[in-house]
């Protein structure tokens, strides 16, 4: 049962998830928020056990899974961003929600899936981890059940999801029925013996592109991203924004790399546009925007656009670029996350211009937001600008200079409205109420959680050695070199 | 026998219903309907599953497994689908899609 | 001693935020001996820098990120060390005139040392990734300083200008990244890159590139309407070092990316930036003449000024190149002064209309000589440094293109029009009664500028001491353009 | 034309036809048992096309549970509130003109592609137990997560629309 | 010379000492740029001793013991070098005589104004930038020099600034010079150009061995010229010179009279073999100096104000000097230079005498009858006016005939002609302002007090008065004309006897004007109103300065200032608000179009991602191959 030693992780959280399942039958109401401790304890526990896998290959059950350094790389992400958000919900889900044993039992089940996600080597089990991920993101979204933009929120974004996961299904039929089975390696030798398998495998591309675009929030199949953000609990949202993204981006990489390069010429094209649209559309639209959540939102469509240049010349470097960025964009964008939910909490607000004045209340607070958004808008020092610089480069090196060009051009663009946020924050006076003076205090653990991660977000800006590095083996990995 | 019906028309089955599936996505208000439209297009997808398996793929079981957890899903969405839209009804005595726009644009 | 000075004052800079809050005592004194220590250190760099050798002196380097090539290289030449110098002159000058920021008073500071800490690595940066970090460095912490500590039109003008500049980086990460590749994606050092010997096909693509991208931080017409309005809406001290250091490195990086890398380009596109340079020089001219504004008018004047930068470089000869260097070190001063001496007038009176003054020699003589000197540099008075700069700038030129040239004196003649109509209105002819009580510049206001006249005086009035230095890095660059 | 493709053909009409019920249908009831008819209909393609383990997993799931959910589930929601009118008046030709283009691309797929690439036209059926075996040892670590989504899906569904006390 | 270097340095040393520090010192520290330019005069002295028992030309490298150089960059130097021959020498001697004189006089006349230090600070750079102008021989640090002085009569002029029309005065001089100065550097970056420095006697050489194109040497003179134009007021730049009047007396004695304004005479003189070898470039000279001399000789007839007189007197002589220049007589123009320095600062000491003892008043309308009162005065403004005159025997006598001669000699009859009208009308004016402020009867209570000078005025217009009479006498053929043996170029020159006739005729001229002028101001026959209103359009058109300043004041307001608004508009509108902003706009609002994409209906929603697999599943299908 060597194989099941390295699942070890994720059964470590499943066995977690159901004791704290098990745990909300004895607890008394209000310690049930507390619950969270134990789940992060789990996710460090499992974090401990993927990182000790570190630099292992091997094949598990039928080579239907596989541990590398890619599949590593990936489980360490979600099980940072699963630690951060859990740690991050309590107090939110104290003020705002039932059934907190369930809401962190969702969110480590959907850990597990986005981590089988990643070493899944074939159709059939990524998407159905894919949908174990979708499944809790659907029940997490809808948990403020007495909320109505939580309500609808989960509506719409599980019958999208359910229609996008057809499309997806529908494609995963052509490309078996193409290729004859839905193993990444089987598909990949088909393709490559018997050159261009016609119309079916193509239109099966183009629809596991669509499906896998709309877990990642590529346009136009981004459409539920900023009303499910901004309808869904805070840290549902911000846990949806790294942890789907990620999830989609974990499943489409190893699928183009392992599976589908043979074919590469036929989509790169196509691709590229969707990149351009995705971002273009991100960008253009986040600057309309008077809500944070749906800021963020639309700012994390424009990032899956930058991750998604990475693609139409899928290459050890850009994989790695693209790696690279997601792994940067899920630290930040949780430290945004974090920030926001902290003042939510405090103040119950979640309008951009109920964030002026933050700085006056809360100069440390203020800062990390300011630090995550430069670091989203590709500013050097912080985590974005050198993720972006590596993956652009890397895209650039393949000659695909318009693709780079719209990216720059977009990250530029983006910067405007990170800016309004800042200014809000630190520019703008606040109005003159007492509310408004009030000093932030902020618990000891949330400061912690915050400094971790503006840690993480200036680390990889400043000194991204390491994990450039755990980018490249990771990328390595899947191609096999 | 049945190898007279070549794969492509069972396909064009199988394409048929997923477009009506689509059609009735996209064309209805009432949210449990749109629900009916997403098991008609995971239908489709299984006629996909079941002929390719059958006709062309080196294995025959295999499109039967990917089938039946198709099913599974489709089952398992249309329970918490019609628990939220249930939720959606309660807070707000309609489930017309068109009338969920507190969150836009 | 290079990386103590981008470290000491990027460290400065976020040390701010562990200071209390309340005590502004406490982080201006941080200010001030950070700017002092920066001063001390740029002059020791300038001063040791040993021009008989020439080429890249205080090298340091420090690995980064080896798998694309990336290190932590530091070094100036003769071309940087001046901009070194000139940076810690004026930070150490806009700190003394920030004195009375009471206002959010760490903040600023912290913005202000961060961003001297981003110029300071640009300027010694001898790897391109890094010019390119320090330079976004640089522009980000200008779009607070701005919207918070501005004046008119703060909001608008910040967000423009941070627009703009981060526009023209876009050009300038994309020719690099031209250039990385084109040479085998081996390295983003300046001596390996300088080395590799780009193709001409190549270069003069991506000459204009660069040229542009730092064209626009540089104020190049017809991108610097940023400028006028960022340098209206800045508070003093951070107009004087956006004027002063931060429009020089554009100039700076068309130098080192643009004509060093890319000679064989900067020689195809000469003529055609040499057209745009003049034109910069009479478009800002005749545009500064028109304002009414103090600061619209040093602003725009800061693009003309530019303009004789960018004609020196355009003239690609080595009397011309030193001229522009020494242009950008003489009119960083010179701006940095006539910035703190607006900034001085704005505090005391809190209007910048030319028309509203009127004899103020009479109650502030202290800071009309200062200003008037500063003037006096900005038309070109021989004595003061911009006259060296310039015409040497304008000999480089007579050598490439007498025409243009003569047009770029013609110049000179527009800028004595509109400074001495601005001196005249404001310091000369009845005081106007309103300002009978106003109060000269402070002591420290007075270090600030004399200290600042100091440095235009003696390049003025010894210009080998600097052009000297120049001259040892632009000989070779000029001797490796192809005939 | 053979008796098995005959009825091949006459299945999948019946089953495309109770599919144009169940989206075309006025009253969301009719649409509801449409749907269970077309839904039995693919069970009997599934049969034709020898798959008879899957149909009848099928009839089962479907035909039994997914059915009855959805009969609770109108009923749940009934409303007698007035009909609106559509909020986008586009909808239906933009839904039509929607499924077309995919209906179009879809067959254009199914009919130019070489499926079969000369591999034997000989459908069979598989006993279940074989199956089975697949779906236990090959299959396993799919199936293992599918209970987890299960799980998770239920515990959503539980949370969701549980009544709370007030 | 091994001491020459010191002559620009002193005055330039004392020039910040008295500056910061003369607010302490006595007398505002005058004492030290006296004793700064003194010791000028002496090491002039000595030099013209040690020239003239030696002989020939001197070019003197650098700076006495050491070599520094001003600029070095590429293959470009410039040396502080030095040129000691006859032509600085003379210049220097004259430019430190009068500095020394007018500052003792300034004592006097300065006393009690507030910013002494400061007169006396800026007097002493003026005589350092004069005096390295004088003396270097690189282009460059002449232009610096040039440069400066321009500095020092536009701080000088507005040395009052507190007066709008000082202010506006200063600033018309700087910014008129300033154009010509446009010309002087375009000339020397021409001329650097096509030799390859900036060295005045390699440039010659050069020039003499006819290695440089006799268009960029014709080109380049002219420009030059401009420089020169500008300085010396010629036509038509000479709008800023009266108004330079706005001054303290001093100031306009020493340097917009006798030495400053005289530099763009000694430029072209310095410049004379890069200009004789150019037909053109003379020609240009000869004419502009020529419309000069008449034309401000024409508008000091109906000038009231006595120093504005004296300045377009100035300006009239000045033409004298330039078309001297222009006809060969470079011995003319120089010794013209000297004596007309002496008479003319005599003269601005004069006015300012009369200013100082009227309290300010200056227009001669208002004077009269001073010569009761201020005898010294009166009797040496007469001497002035003589030799301005060209009175026989008077240092101007000498000085005019030469230039008349030099017309003659180069065959100019247009040129001499207008020469000897323009003596008769300068003798006419000069003693229009004599007869109208010395003589007759007081026209205001300021005139009917004032007092006699006191000393340290009076001393300086008599040793003035004594140069103005016998100063001339070195240039003169009667003891064999010893400068033009000293200063000359090429061959050494002839003499004015030898056209006697001309010299008659111009004698004559200038008797003849003092004759009209007492028949007009003395006599009233006929009176001065009488002919004004025979020919008032030709008064109009002169008390209108010819409409020249008018001209130049409606080409700054509705040209220069219009263009830069035009520009300043364009930049605004156009690029700013129109590409800038607008971008920015069209950004803004696209986003505010595309946002309502997102309706928040589901089928909407579902419907864009079906749109999106068509779309995509259709690029795939045409991209494949």
């Amino acid at each position: 049962m060597d194989d099941l030693y390295y699942i070890l992780p994720e059964i470590v959280l499943v066995v977690t998830a159901v004791g704290i399942l098990a745990a909300d039958f004895v607890l008394p109401e209000d310690s049930k928020p507390n619950l969270a401790w134990p789940a992060a304890l789990g996710t460090v526990v499992a974090l401990g056990l993927v990182i000790s896998f570190w630099g292992t290959e091997r094949s598990l059950y039928n080579g239907t899974l596989r541990i590398d350094d890619y599949a590593v790389f990936f489980k360490v992400m979600f099980l940072v961003i699963g630690f951060f958000v859990l740690i991050g919900s309590p107090a939110f889900a104290r003020r705002n929600l039932r059934h907190t044993a369930e809401f962190y039992g969702l969110i480590l089940f959907a850990v597990v899936g986005a981590m089988a996600v990643s070493s899944a080597r074939e159709l059939l089990t990524a998407y159905i981890s894919l949908e174990l991920v979708s499944f809790g993101f659907y029940a997490l979204s809808a948990h403020a059940k007495d909320e109505r933009r939580s309500n609808e929120a989960g509506a719409k974004y599980i019958i999208l999801g359910a229609f996008s996961s057809a499309l997806l299904l529908y494609g995963i039929s052509l490309v078996f029925g193409a290729a004859g089975t839905t193993f990444y390696v089987d598909i990949s030798a088909q393709a490559e013996t018997a050159a261009g398998l016609g119309p079916g495998l193509l239109m099966g591309i183009a629809l596991l592109v669509a499906g896998l675009g709309f877990k990642v929030a590529a346009v136009p199949f981004h459409m539920w991203t900023p009303d499910v953000y901004e309808g869904a609990p805070l840290p549902v949202t911000a846990f949806l924004s790294v942890g789907s993204k990620a999830a989609g981006f974990a499943f489409l990489i190893r699928l183009f790399v392992e599976g589908l390069q043979p074919v590469m010429a036929d989509w790169r094209d196509a691709l590229g546009i969707l990149a351009i649209l995705t971002m273009t559309l991100g960008n253009l639209v986040a600057m309309q925007q008077r809500n944070i959540k749906r800021l963020l939102a639309y700012s994390s469509i424009a990032q899956a656009g930058y991750v998604l240049v990475g693609v139409p010349v899928l290459t050890m470097g850009t994989a790695a670029g693209m790696m690279l960025h997601l792994a940067g964009y899920a630290v930040t964008n949780l430290g945004a996350f974090l920030v926001v939910i902290f003042y939510n909490n405090a103040t119950g607000r979640e309008k951009i211009s109920e964030f002026r004045g933050m700085s006056r209340r809360s100069l440390p607070l203020a800062l990390m937001l300011a630090i995550c958004l430069f670091s989203l808008a590709g500013m050097p020092l912080f985590a974005g600008f050198v993720t972006k610089f590596y993956l652009f480069s890397a895209v650039a090196a393949h000659g695909l200079w318009w693709l780079v060009a719209f990216a720059i051009g977009n990250s530029i663009v983006s910067v405007y409205y990170y800016l309004v946020v800042v200014r809000e924050m630190f520019v703008t006076p606040s109005d003159d109420d007492e509310e408004d003076r009030k000093p932030l205090r902020i618990p000891v653990h949330s400061a912690a959680a915050l400094t971790a991660l503006a840690g993480l977000v200036l680390w990889i800006g400043l000194y991204p050695d390491a994990i450039v590095r755990a980018a490249e083996n990771g990328s390595r990995a899947i191609f096999g070199g | 026998m049945i190898e007279a019906v070549p794969l492509s028309h069972v396909l064009f089955v199988g394409a048929a219903m997923f477009a009506i599936g689509i059609f009735g996505v996209l064309s209805r208000r009432n949210a449990v309907a749109i629900l009916l439209g997403v098991e008609l297009m995971l239908n489709a997808v299984n006629i996909n599953f079941i002929a390719f398996t059958m006709y062309s793929a080196p294995s025959r079981i295999v499109g039967q497994i990917i089938a039946i957890f198709v099913i599974t899903v489709a089952a398992a969405e249309i329970g918490l689908g019609l628990a939220i839209i249930l939720q959606v009804f309660r807070n707000r005595a309609n489930i017309n899609v068109d009338e969920l726009d507190l969150l836009r644009w | 001693m290079l990386v103590a000075l981008v470290g000491l004052n990027l460290v400065a800079g976020f040390s701010m935020f562990a200071l209390p809050e309340r005590n502004r005592g406490a982080a201006r004194f941080l200010a001030l001996a950070a700017a002092s220590v920066s001063l001390v250190l740029s002059v020791l760099v300038f001063a040791l820098y040993d021009r008989s050798v020439g080429g890249f002196q205080f090298e340091n380097q420090f690995t980064w990120l080896p798998s694309l090539g990336i290190s932590f290289h530091v070094g100036v030449d003769g071309i940087s060390a001046p901009m070194v110098l000139l940076t810690g002159v004026v930070i150490f000058t806009g700190v003394l005139v920030s004195w009375n920021i009471d206002r959010r008073t760490r903040e600023y500071f912290a913005l202000l040392f961060i961003l001297v800490s981003g110029v300071f690595g640009v300027f010694a940066a001898m790897d391109l990734f890094f010019l390119f970090f320090f330079y976004e460095v640089a522009v980000l912490p200008m779009y607070l300083l701005i919207a918070i500590w501005g004046s008119t039109r703060r909001g608008y003008a910040a967000m423009k200008l941070v627009m703009y500049l981060l526009a023209g980086s876009i050009l300038i990460w994309v020719g690099l990244l031209a250039l990385y590749h084109a040479m085998g994606a081996s390295s983003f050092d300046f001596v390996d890159m300088q080395q590799a010997g780009f193709d001409p096909v190549l270069a003069r693509v991506v000459f204009p590139i660069f040229f542009v991208g730092f064209g626009v931080l540089a104020g190049l017409w017809p991108f610097h309407t940023w400028s006028p309005d960022g340098h209206v809406a800045a508070p003093t001290a951070v107009s004087m070092l956006h004027a002063g250091v931060l429009m020089k490195l554009g100039a700076y990086g068309i130098i080192r990316m643009g004509v060093q890398l890319l000679p064989s380009g900067a020689q195809d596109w000469l003529w055609f930036f040499l057209i745009i340079a003049v034109i910069n020089v009479l478009y800002g001219a005749f545009s500064a003449m028109a304002q009414r504004d103090l600061k619209f008018v040093i602003g725009y004047s800061s693009v003309s000024h530019m303009g004789y930068v960018l004609m020196g470089i355009g003239s690609l000869t080595v009397i011309g190149l030193d001229g522009a260097v020494l242009q950008m070190f003489s009119h960083g001063i010179m701006t940095a002064l006539l910035f703190a001496m607006v900034g001085v007038i704005y505090d005391r009176a809190h209007t910048r209309e030319i028309s509203e003054f009127g004899g103020l020699a009479r109650v502030m003589p202290r800071f009309s000589i200062l200003f008037i000197i500063a003037g006096l540099t900005s038309l070109g008075l021989p004595g003061l440094s911009g006259f060296a700069a310039e015409f040497l700038v304008f000999v480089g030129t007579f050598q490439t293109s007498p025409w243009l040239g003569v047009l770029g004196v013609v110049g000179v003649a527009v800028t004595a029009v509109y400074i001495l109509r601005l001196i005249a209105r404001v310091f000369f002819g009845p005081l106007n009664e309103r300002w009978r009580d106003i109060s000269d510049a402070s002591r420290l206001e007075t270090i600030a500028g004399v200290c600042l006249v100091g440095f235009l005086v003696l390049f003025g009035i010894y210009p080998p001491l600097m052009v000297g230095q120049i001259d040892s890095a632009v000989t070779p660059l000029i001797a490796s353009l192809s005939p | 034309m053979n008796f098995a493709a005959f009825l091949f053909y006459l299945v999948s009409a019946l089953a495309l036809t109770a599919a144009l019920g169940t989206v075309l249908a006025r009253n969301i009831v009719y649409a509801a048992l449409s749907l269970i008819a077309a839904l039995a209909l693919v069970a009997g393609i599934f049969f034709i096309l020898h798959a008879d383990f899957i149909a009848l997993v099928q009839l089962l799931v479907y035909g039994g549970a997914v059915s009855v959910l959805i009969i609770f589930g109108l009923m749940l929601t009934a409303t007698d509130r007035p009909v609106t009118a559509p909020r986008d008046r586009w909808q239906r030709v933009l839904a039509l003109l929607g499924a077309a283009a995919f209906l179009g691309l879809a067959a254009f797929a199914a009919f130019a592609t070489d499926w079969m690439r000369g591999r034997p036209e000989q459908l069979q059926r598989v006993p279940p137990a074989e199956i089975a075996n697949e779906l236990f040892t090959k299959w396993a670590i799919p199936f293992e997560v599918a209970s987890l989504v299960l799980l998770v899906a239920l515990i959503g569904a539980i949370v969701v629309a549980r009544r709370e006390p007030q | 010379m091994g001491w020459s270097w010191l002559i620009p340095i002193l005055p330039l040393a004392a020039f910040p000492i008295v500056g910061l520090f003369g607010r302490r010192l006595p007398g505002g520290g005058s004492f030290l740029t006296i004793l700064a330019v003194t010791a000028g005069f002496a090491i002039s002295v000595m030099g013209l001793i040690e020239l003239t028992t030696t002989a020939g030309l001197e070019f003197n490298q650098g700076p006495g013991p050491f070599v520094v150089e001003f600029l070095r960059a590429g293959d470009l130097s410039v040396p502080l070098s030095m040129v000691v021959d006859s032509l600085s020498l003379v210049m220097l001697i004259v430019v430190t005589f009068l500095t020394a004189v007018i500052q003792i006089y300034s004592i006097g006349y300065m006393r009690g104004e507030q910013r002494l230090h400061w007169y006396f600070a800026t007097m002493s750079l003026f005589a350092a930038a004069m005096l390295g102008l004088t003396i270097t021989n690189n282009l460059v640090i002449l232009y610096v020099a040039w440069e400066l002085v321009g500095l020092c009569s536009y701080l000088l002029i507005g040395f009052w600034w507190e007066r709008p029309s000082a202010r506006e005065a200063a600033k018309k001089a700087f910014i008129t010079t300033r154009i010509g100065d446009v010309g002087l550097l375009i000339g020397i970056l021409l001329l650097f150009v096509n030799t390859g420095t900036f060295e005045m006697d390699e440039i010659f050489a050069m020039v003499n061995a006819g290695e440089v194109g006799s268009g960029a040497v014709t080109l380049s003179a002219i420009l030059i010229f401009l420089g020169a134009m500008g300085k010396s007021g010629q036509f038509p730049l000479h709008v800023w010179l009266p108004d330079a009047m706005e001054g303290p007396s001093p100031v306009s004695a020493l340097i917009h009279a006798a030495t400053m304004v005289a530099a763009g005479v000694f430029l072209v003189a310095r410049m004379y073999p890069l200009f004789a070898a150019s037909e053109g470039a003379l020609m240009v000279v000869l004419v502009i100096g020529t419309i000069t001399a008449i034309f401000a000789a024409l508008l000091a007839l109906v000038e009231t104000d006595l120093k504005r007189v004296l300045a377009y007197s100035t300006i009239s002589q000045l033409g004298y000097m330039m078309f001297a220049l222009g006809a060969g007589g470079m011995t003319a123009a120089m010794l013209h230079l000297v004596t007309h320095g002496f008479f003319k600062a005599l003269l601005f000491l004069g006015a300012g005498a009369v200013m100082h003892a009227c309290g300010g008043i200056i227009d001669i309308d208002r004077l009269g009858g001073l010569r009761k009162r201020m005898p010294i005065t009166t009797w040496t403004f007469v001497i002035g006016a003589l030799s301005l005159s060209g009175f026989p025997l008077l240092s101007g006598f000498w000085s005019k005939d030469a230039i008349l001669n030099s017309a003659v000699e180069g065959g100019h009859w247009l040129t001499f002609s207008v020469g000897v009208i323009t003596a008769a009308l300068t003798a006419f004016y000069m003693f229009r302002v004599i007869f109208r402020v010395f003589f007759g009867s007081p026209r205001s209570s300021a005139a009917e007090n004032a007092h006699a000078a006191e000393p340290v005025l009076a001393v300086p217009l008599v040793i003035l008065a004594v140069f103005a009479v016998l100063g001339g006498w070195v240039g003169s053929p009667l003891i064999g004309d010893p400068f033009a043996r000293f200063v000359y170029f090429g061959a050494e020159a002839g003499h004015a006897f030898e056209s006697l006739g001309a010299i008659l005729l111009s004698a004559s001229a200038a008797i003849v004007g003092i004759i009209v002028a007492y028949s007009v101001y003395m006599l009233r026959s006929p009176s001065a109103e009488t002919v004004r209103e025979a020919i008032p359009a030709a008064h109009r058109f002169l008390a209108r300065r010819a409409y020249i300043d008018d001209l130049y004041q409606w080409l700054i307001d509705h040209v220069s200032l219009a263009l830069a608004v035009l520009v300043a508009m364009f930049d605004r509108k156009v690029i700013n608000g129109t590409a800038v902003d607008g971008s920015g706009f069209l950004v803004i609002f696209s986003g505010s179009r595309l946002r309502r994409l997102m309706t928040g209906f589901l089928y909407n929603y579902a419907a864009f991602m079906l749109l999106g697999v068509v779309g995509l599943s259709i690029v795939i299908f045409a991209l494949a191959d």
